[in-house]
């Protein structure tokens, strides 16, 4: 890093010159460029005069909710806006020439060799069938004409210097032999290839683990330092944006809102947008609080010009002129622009809390008996026991051995990566899948025996709520059907009373009762959670799982799914186990966490004793990889977790073991870790000593509350 | 000289000649094997293998003396024991020859000398030297009948080389051949084709020299060709309307006379043949001396029909299933003739097309009212009696008739001592025949090839064999 | 972190313009239908009516598409057949749809032993060579056009059976069936009242094709003599005994030919149309 | 892949054998019978009943499926009952004859038809597009018997150019030999173009719209690369399916084409055996049509893996 501003303050010491004085031509500058979609339906206008520059050397982050036209900004750029997309006007100035006047032959050109691309998704951006290498290769041998035999070569070194170790190995496989974080850093390695000037990176960690995420991040910021780059860095995860770019713009419902350094957009939002976009960010170091603040209302349409502020429906502060006049662009210094008039009215006032600081609820009712008893839970899928001998199979182990309980009222939060048997667990919880081994009772009652038996009845008392909430809804049955059927199953009442209930759910999940007769696509992503919500209340149950319930959400509708769950658990007594792989989210909403790795549990206890040292190495990994704001503190060096492709851990030993940093030896591989536990219920299980644990300064300095929070 | 390239419509099932059914089997037989005697295209018995004939005075002992020096293609000679061989295998019962049943005449058979070979009659038969001209009774190497269905041997003007089932028959010229300088071909190709459309145009492009047995509805376009010609001959081979003479309501003679009177013979040799043959009233075709000219062929007369109907006790007709073969053209059409025919007359027609093998089993001989055909016969007598005498062998199983009046004009018409008795005998079995109407036989069919230019010295035959001795190619 | 994804849209409004292909389409087998539905009403004269004196007659005033080798009138005669072609297509359609749903989903939904056996026992049927299904149903009795829809429609059981399942098998991995599950549903409402509502868009679309295919193949049954019987007017059947006569007197062939081609083209068209009126979004078609 | 090979060569097997019992007892059910299609018209029962005897068909069916099984595990196929000569080289010489069939239009479908997929998936909604569209229609629209009409009525009694029906084999000139393929050749693939070239269409356009294409291009390269090396081989996966059914159609006979053309394959040879009853013929033809059939299919799964690295892996694993 020579050149920018550095309000990145998370960066670790990597040696920082002092920012020189801005240098006059952008690398990259987008002027007033205005962007529709051609559909079915009319034309969409995604992107209206949206302008931001890119300096040399500088990473510039674009952030927004989903839908608010961050890839199509992104796309245009590339000129890969695919069918229907039109650039209606505006420029694309790259290094002081218009790409929208070059011919395409031109603009391909460009492509790849002095722009070049990272996008979301690895498993989907590698061609299948196509190896590695080779891919990597092509740009190398389309643009700086390399034989396929220099390109090779390159091609390891490329891997190697995006971090892969076994450079050879990897260029001759395919993808699908790949791990998320070993194609990510393959696509990485083909942008990197031609040394181009400006990388476009769309959302590169979104579907990667939260460990796996950091190490990208962490290289992409090495690499944009040591390659003196510039990027565009689209993402909508605020955290990883403040880890990574100097200077961020603001985009909602297709218009730049606020654009400014980082440090001073995220700490000092001017924007009512940007504001509420922070404020209903779960924090970990946040005091603990029933609500979260949310922005009410949902995502701007987008068809014509904005006549008035787009973001004047949804903000709190609007008054008669935002909802008449289209707001101006406000350039302050520092590159800092605000399009709100009132933005320095409001530079003190904060983003209304409705839920204020109220403490949660308070403390649980005494001990009886657990609701939910887990004991030595053990699930393997596709074992087979075959005749033929090639076909016998040992199986995967998704959950080894897992024991656990959930109090009346509590609510468990259940956190580890990706493929950690998170899912397994909940499924066996709800007798959804057959235990291997081990018993699940509820209430005392085997739940999946009683189901293997027939009997439907306890299914009554406990629901299930899940990520995808567009696929949890038949897409052929009315919101109001959907709901109903519980009711029905549950030998309630007549029609007459059912439509009453279901009026009745409806109204307790905040939608109004006319939406039962709505098909699932006619509601947004939040109000099908509120559906699907709603109809796991339909039987009164006491048990829910919880499967990354708001994961797919955005941030201000995760908030007001976040606030409802609460609340109802409060009114009406609920358990949860609470499935996510979003720690803020488990601190926000969880009485306690299972931290779980490769089907076994590693670290338990209570929220706050477990945010705290001492940490199970996996936990403190995890807990390091966390994005957060500045305000959080500053970051503690990331423990960088090796992301391995293999199923974790060797039977017998610890699971943790093949990526532990602190693994001591042998022993980690062959014995099962000792359970250990430190107080209030805070179990480890790991063979390094409790003593040599709690050695360890905290993932969280400033976590909020205390030993207080612990309870 | 050359090499002829014909066409059959038809897959060949076997070359052992004791085993044909099939026209097209009928073609190969002739030109690799030979008979004692054989059918000229006068229709007359002339000698072939045997030199000549004699027989007793009461007609049950017959001689036949064989030509010396015919050898058989794998160069054996021929002698009085193969003789004897062939004819005992068609009348084993296992064989499965369709022939047997004239071979149930002999009483005993005998091979007198290499040479000379001698049958004892049960009954007296003046025929008896034509039945070695019927298709089945051909002369196979005693010591080879084991592999006649795939590579016969025989004695006749053509070797076999090759057979591919579905696809042709390769023959080459018998330098042995025991007609002198005889047959004039090197080759003959049999090609298996059972589209007629590419038949014909195969023939239009020269790729074939002869089409046997040429599909009537491409006849027209032959003969527009200059460079083709049609070649045809009258036959005694017949289609037939089936009426089972015990199975109601065909058990009442006033019905299948109404039925008879019904169709207009003259407009269903039209449809089903396009006018390719000739209306008759038996398996006697006009152009016979026996055939009876007194006899007309009346036009339809539904009105008629109707009326026995009703006589019979049908006064608003009967329903019936008319099933025909599948895959013969002309009886399919004829079948629908008889359909549209018997409407006038209140008879409800279903016309059922069924598989051949199944009509083989299921149809005929059983059902009530079927469409059947039969290939022309020797002799008067074997195209006569056996459909007609209650002990025929063809009529107890096809229509079950049975007149004792009928019996003694055939029993006597087989010992008749002179032509004229004999014309006269069939002449009043004609007329007998029209009026019982066992069953109704519309037309008697001709037999027409279509050839190149460049064939010469080829007749068709009235038992429509290929005779392609004489025959040679530009 | 959260991965949010815009929320896919499944359906379009149904207020939206109809697909040209479906218009198209309608407009196609719009006279089809009726002649099906009218033909032996409509057609000028009886299609069994023989005409010794008008055979083989090419079109004319008297007869708009000519007479064939029996003097009947060809155009009669096609429309007459309209009804048996398509009730052909539409019947053994609807034959190997009820047959093939049913285990399609149990195959989908099951899986394990029981699905793995449906599946092996439609490898079977489908390695079996249609015609010969096709002569063995109709030769065990005498044939007659509704054993040609029973053969034809076990000939495609299996092609629809693999397509229930694939997508039941999409459709298991979807969360409102483990949300059916939860409830404590049964597997047979699961299957009907969740799958099959899912399934029968897609299929609606296959139903389309192989109702084409079922045409085709009666025609071809048909042709060799396996299906329809004389003198009905089966376009196939008619197409078949019209070959002998196709060079004086192609109108013959033609005339049902031309249906033919009509009947497939209006109906692959609407089930083109139909998938554009169910899913906007697919865009690809086979 | 090895594994995955062994186990479907285990159900390949495991299916001929339910195939082999059910072709047995369906052939014993169809109405009709040998004995009585060889003994001919107006044959006596006696007379069938010999031939029943001679051919073993007295015996239980059980006896007669256990004499017939053993020998096919023998590698003999039988005697046909009709022909009187073994079945294995009648059946091997209209295989081969299918088999040429099913080659030479397959390859021509295969190559015209994803070229014009390809082509119309690129130009989508274009005219291009529209006029393989066209074309898919006319193919699909008109049945395969008409077009072999016409084709026979054109090129052979019209313009004399082809012979129009028969097959002569190899060995008497390539040229010959291969104008009696044009025809046929034709005729299938006017019938079986239309479906490969819609599925290509709409599988390109589907992998058109993938990631890893937008990635391809957001690496610069150009629109035949894109197309070719990174579109293409993905696309292809279900037009391989279906070319590998159609290759089992042609060589399982296609009846009508084979008649029209009297192009003696395995269609016209299972209704030849058909229409005489010949039971050891139908049941020998239809086992290896369906053995034939159900390689295919395997051999296109194999193909799939070897174009697919993923499934290959799965394969391994599996
Ligand atoms: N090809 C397209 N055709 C029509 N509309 C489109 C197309 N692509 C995107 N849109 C619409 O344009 C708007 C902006 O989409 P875009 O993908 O740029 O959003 P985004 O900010 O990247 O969202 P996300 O965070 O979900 O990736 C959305 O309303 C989207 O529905
Ligand atoms: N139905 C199944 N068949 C076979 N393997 C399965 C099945 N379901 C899950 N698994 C495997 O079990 C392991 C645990 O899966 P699970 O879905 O419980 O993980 P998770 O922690 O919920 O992951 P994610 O965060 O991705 O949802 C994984 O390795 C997964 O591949
Ligand atoms: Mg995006
Ligand atoms: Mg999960
Ligand atoms: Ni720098």
């Amino acid at each position: 890093m020579t050149t920018a501003p550095h309000t990145r303050s998370a960066v670790p010491p990597v040696a920082v010159p002092a920012p020189a004085s801005r240098p006059a031509a952008p690398l990259l500058d987008v002027r007033g460029l205005t962007i529709s979609y051609g559909t079915g339906r009319g034309t969409l206008r995604a992107v209206s005069d949206v302008g931001f520059s890119i300096l040399p050397g500088e990473v510039m982050g674009l952030v927004g909710e989903s839908g608010s036209g961050k890839s199509t900004v992104a796309m245009a750029v590339l000129d890969l806006l695919g069918e229907g997309g039109r650039v209606e006007s505006g420029e694309i100035l790259f290094r002081g020439t218009d790409l929208r006047r070059l011919a395409p032959a031109e603009r391909r050109a460009l492509r790849g060799d002095s722009i070049a691309a990272v996008f979301q998704d690895p498993f989907t951006s590698l061609n299948p069938a196509l190896t590695v290498g080779r891919q990597i290769a092509e740009p190398l041998i389309r643009h700086k004409r390399l034989t396929p035999r220099q390109a090779a070569v390159r091609v390891e070194e490329l891997l190697g210097e995006v971090g892969i170790r076994d450079p050879r190995r990897v260029a001759a496989a395919y993808p699908h032999e790949l791990s998320g974080g070993m194609q990510q850093r393959a696509l990485i390695a083909t942008a990197l290839g031609c040394e181009p000037g400006l990388l476009i990176l769309d959302e590169p960690t979104t579907a990667l683990d939260v460990t796996v995420e950091a190490r990208i991040i962490d290289l992409l910021a090495k690499l944009c330092d040591s390659h003196h780059l510039s990027a565009l860095f689209v993402s909508h995860n605020l955290g990883i944006v403040n880890r990574i770019c100097q200077s961020v713009t603001v985009l909602y419902g297709g218009v730049v809102v606020e654009t400014g350094p980082t440090g001073r957009v995220l700490s000092r939002p001017a924007h009512p947008y940007t504001k509420g976009l922070i404020a209903a960010l779960p924090r970990i170091t946040a005091e603990r609080r029933a609500r979260l603040p949310s922005i009410p209302g949902t995502v701007a349409k987008l068809s014509g010009p904005p006549a008035a502020c787009v973001f004047a429906p949804r903000c709190p502060f609007a008054e008669e002129t935002c909802r008449s006049h289209p707001q101006e662009m406000r350039a302050e210094g520092d590159g800092t622009g605000v399009r709100c008039w009132k933005a320095d009215a409001l530079a003190t006032t904060s983003w209304p809390d409705e839920g204020g600081t109220a403490p949660r609820r308070g403390a649980l009712p005494a001990r009886s008996a657990p609701l939910v008893e887990v004991e030595h839970l053990r699930k393997i899928y596709g074992a087979s026991t075959s005749i033929l001998p090639w076909l016998r199979r040992a199986g995967t182990v998704a959950v080894d051995d897992v024991s656990f309980t959930i109090d009346r009222g509590e609510v468990l939060g259940v956190v580890g990566e990706s493929g950690s048997g998170k899912s397994t667990i909940g499924r066996a919880l709800l007798a959804l899948t057959e235990p291997s081994a081990g018993t699940v009772l509820f209430d005392g009652a085997d739940f999946p025996q009683q189901v293997r038996r027939g009997d439907q009845t306890l299914r009554r008392r406990a629901q299930l709520v899940f990520q995808n909430s567009a696929a949890s809804l038949n897409p052929r049955k009315t919101v109001g059907q959907a709901m109903e059927r519980p009711l029905v199953l549950a030998g309630r009442g007549d029609a007459e009373e059912r439509r009453r209930t279901v009026a009745g759910l409806l109204t307790r999940v905040g939608l109004p009762a006319a939406y039962a007769d709505r098909y699932p696509h006619e509601l947004s992503g939040g109000e099908r959670q509120r559906v699907n919500i709603a109809r796991a209340l339909a039987t009164d149950p006491e048990f829910v799982v919880c499967d990354e319930a708001v994961s797919a959400l955005d941030v201000s509708v995760q908030a007001n799914i976040l606030n409802l769950l609460a609340g109802l658990r409060d009114e009406m007594g609920l358990s949860y186990l609470f499935i996510t792989h979003d720690i803020a989210v488990v601190a926000h909403i969880a009485d306690r966490v299972l931290v779980v790795y490769g089907g076994t549990i590693c670290e338990e206890g209570p929220v706050g004793r477990v945010l705290r040292p001492p940490y199970h190495p996996y936990t403190e990994a995890l807990l390091s990889a966390v994005p957060r704001l500045a305000e959080d503190g500053s970051e503690p060096p990331r423990i960088l977790l090796e992301d391995s492709a293999l199923p974790p851990g060797g039977r017998g030993g610890c699971a943790f073991a093949g990526r532990c940093p602190r693994k001591l030896g042998a022993v980690c591989d062959e014995q099962a870790p000792p359970v250990r536990e430190t107080d209030q219920g805070h179990r480890i299980a790991c063979h390094i000593p409790l003593a040599t644990l709690a050695e360890r300064a905290p993932v969280f300095p400033k976590l909020a509350g205390g030993d207080a929070a612990a309870r | 000289a050359g090499t002829l390239k014909l066409s059959v419509d038809s897959n060949l099932n076997t070359l052992d000649p004791a085993k044909m059914k099939g026209g097209q089997e009928y073609v190969a037989a002739y030109l690799i094997f030979n008979g004692l005697t054989v059918i000229g295209h006068d229709m007359k018995v002339k000698p072939d293998l045997a030199e000549r004939w004699e027989h007793s005075d009461d007609l049950k002992s017959w001689t036949f003396h064989l030509r010396k020096g015919v050898k058989f293609h794998n160069g054996r000679d021929l002698d009085a024991e193969d003789v004897v061989a062939s004819i005992a295998r068609i009348q084993d019962k296992a064989t499965g020859s369709t022939a047997r049943v004239n071979f149930e005449i002999v009483e005993s058979m005998k091979a007198l000398d290499p040479l000379t070979v001698q049958f004892q009659l049960k009954t007296p038969y003046a025929g008896f030297a034509e039945l070695f001209g019927e298709r089945q009774a051909r002369i196979v190497p005693r010591d080879a009948v084991d592999s006649l269905a795939s590579k016969p041997v025989g004695t006749g003007p053509f070797e076999f080389v090759s057979f591919a089932p579905g696809d042709r028959v390769v023959l080459k010229r018998n330098p042995n051949y025991f007609e002198p300088g005889l047959p004039k071909l090197d080759e003959v190709v049999m090609r298996i084709l059972p589209e007629a459309a590419a038949q014909v145009a195969a023939l239009t492009t020269g790729e074939l020299d002869l089409v046997w047995n040429l599909p009537l509805e491409a006849i027209d376009k032959v003969k527009a060709d200059t460079k083709l010609k049609v070649d045809s001959v009258p036959t005694s081979t017949w289609d037939g309307v089936i009426m089972n003479n015990t199975v109601k309501p065909f058990d009442d003679a006033r019905v299948r006379k109404a039925v008879a009177m019904a169709l207009d013979k003259q407009a269903i040799t039209q449809i089903a043949l396009f006018g390719n043959g000739t209306p008759t009233h038996s398996p006697i075709p006009p152009s016979h001396p026996y055939y009876n000219k007194d006899l007309k062929i009346a036009k339809g007369d539904p009105a008629g029909a109707k009326k026995l109907l009703a006589e019979a006790g049908y006064p608003s007709g009967f329903e019936v299933t008319l099933y025909t073969p599948a895959g013969r053209a002309t009886r399919e059409r004829l079948g629908l003739a008889v359909r549209e025919l018997l409407k006038p007359a209140g008879i409800t027609v279903n016309v059922q097309r069924v598989p051949f093998d199944v009509f083989l089993k299921d149809i005929e001989g059983k059902a009530g009212f079927y469409i059947d055909g039969f290939f022309s016969r020797p002799t008067i007598d074997t195209s006569f009696y056996p459909w007609y005498h209650s002990k025929g062998s063809w009529n107890t199983a096809l229509w079950s008739y049975s007149n004792p009046k009928m019996d003694q004009l055939l029993d006597g018409a087989r010992q008749a001592k002179s032509e004229d008795e004999a014309r006269t005998l069939y002449g009043q079995a004609q007329a007998l025949a029209v009026e019982d109407s066992p069953g109704v036989i519309p037309y008697v069919i001709n037999h027409i090839n279509g050839l190149s230019a460049r064939v010469h010295g080829f007749h068709s035959h009235p038992m429509m064999f290929l005779d392609l001795r004489d025959v040679s190619v530009d | 972190m959260t991965a949010a994804s815009p929320a896919p849209r499944r359906l379009s409004s149904r207020r939206s313009a109809l697909p040209v292909s479906l218009v198209v389409g309608l407009v196609l087998l719009a006279p089809l239908l009726v002649a099906a539905f009218a033909g032996s009403w409509i057609a000028p004269y009886p299609y069994d009516e023989m005409n010794i004196m008008s055979r083989l007659q090419p079109p004319g005033p008297e007869f708009w598409f000519g007479t064939d080798e029996f003097g009947r009138d060809v155009f009669s005669r096609t429309l007459v057949g309209t009804g048996s072609s398509l009730l052909m297509g539409v019947a053994a359609t609807a034959l190997s749809l009820m047959a093939g749903v049913p285990l399609g989903l149990i195959a989908g939904y099951k899986g394990g032993r029981a699905g793995e056996a449906i599946m092996r026992a439609m490898d079977v049927l489908m390695s079996f060579p249609p015609i010969l299904l096709g002569i063995l149903v109709l030769a065990v009795t005498p044939p007659a056009q509704w054993k040609a829809i029973v053969a034809i429609g076990i000939v495609y059981v299996p092609q629809v059976v693999r397509l229930a399942r694939a997508i039941t098998l999409e459709l298991m991995q979807e969360e409102f069936i483990t949300a059916a599950r939860l409830r404590g549903e049964s597997a047979a409402y699961i299957l009907f009242h969740e799958i099959l509502p899912n399934i029968w868009p897609p299929l609606a679309v296959e139903a389309s094709l192989r109702v084409v295919f079922a045409i085709l193949l009666g025609a071809s049954l048909s042709f060799i003599g396996m299906g329809a019987q004389p003198p009905s007017s089966d376009w196939g059947l008619m197409i078949a005994e019209a070959r002998p006569f196709v060079e004086q007197a192609p109108w013959i062939a033609l005339c049902p030919g031309f249906a033919l081609a009509i009947a497939v083209i209006g109906i692959n068209l609407l089930g083109d149309g139909l998938r554009a009126l169910l899913d906007p979004r697919n865009t690809g078609s086979h | 892949m090895l594994a995955y090979t062994l186990t479907r060569l285990l159900y390949l097997a495991l299916v001929l054998v339910v195939m082999s019992v059910l072709i047995f007892l369906v052939t014993q059910a169809m109405p009709g019978d040998v004995a009585s299609m060889i003994a001919g018209q107006f044959a006596s029962p006696e007379v069938v009943q010999a031939i029943s005897v001679k051919l073993g068909l007295d015996q239980p069916l059980i006896v007669q499926y256990g004499r017939w099984a053993a020998g096919i595990l023998h590698g003999d196929l039988g005697r046909s009952l009709v022909l009187e000569q073994p079945i294995a080289p009648i059946l091997m010489e209209a295989l081969a004859r299918s088999l040429v069939l099913a080659v030479v239009a397959l390859t021509v479908v295969a190559v015209a038809g994803i070229g014009l997929g390809v082509l119309a998936a690129v130009r989508r909604g274009k005219l291009t597009d529209q006029m393989v569209s066209g074309i898919s229609y006319l193919g699909i629209a008109v049945p395969d018997f008409f077009w072999a009409i016409v084709l026979v009525l054109v090129f052979g009694s019209y313009m004399k150019l082809l012979p129009t029906g028969g097959y002569t084999p190899v060995a008497e000139g390539v040229l010959p030999w291969a104008a009696h393929l044009v025809l046929p050749v034709v005729t299938l693939v006017l019938m079986l173009l239309a479906r490969i070239a819609r599925l290509t269409r709409s599988s390109m356009i589907d992998v058109l719209q993938t990631n890893y294409v937008k990635f391809a291009r957001a690496k610069g390269m150009p629109e035949s690369v894109v197309i070719l090396r990174h579109a293409l081989k993905n696309a292809l996966l279900p037009t391989i399916t279906v070319l590998a059914i159609d290759f089992g159609l042609i060589l399982g006979g296609v009846v009508v084409i084979e008649t029209i053309f009297s192009y003696p394959g395995m269609g016209r040879l299972l209704l030849f055996a058909i229409q005489r009853h010949d039971l050891p013929l139908i049941q020998a033809t239809i086992l290896v049509v369906s053995a034939a059939y159900c390689l295919a299919n395997l051999v296109a799964d194999l193909l799939y893996a070897f174009v697919n690295p993923k499934i290959r892996h799965g394969m391994r694993t599996a």
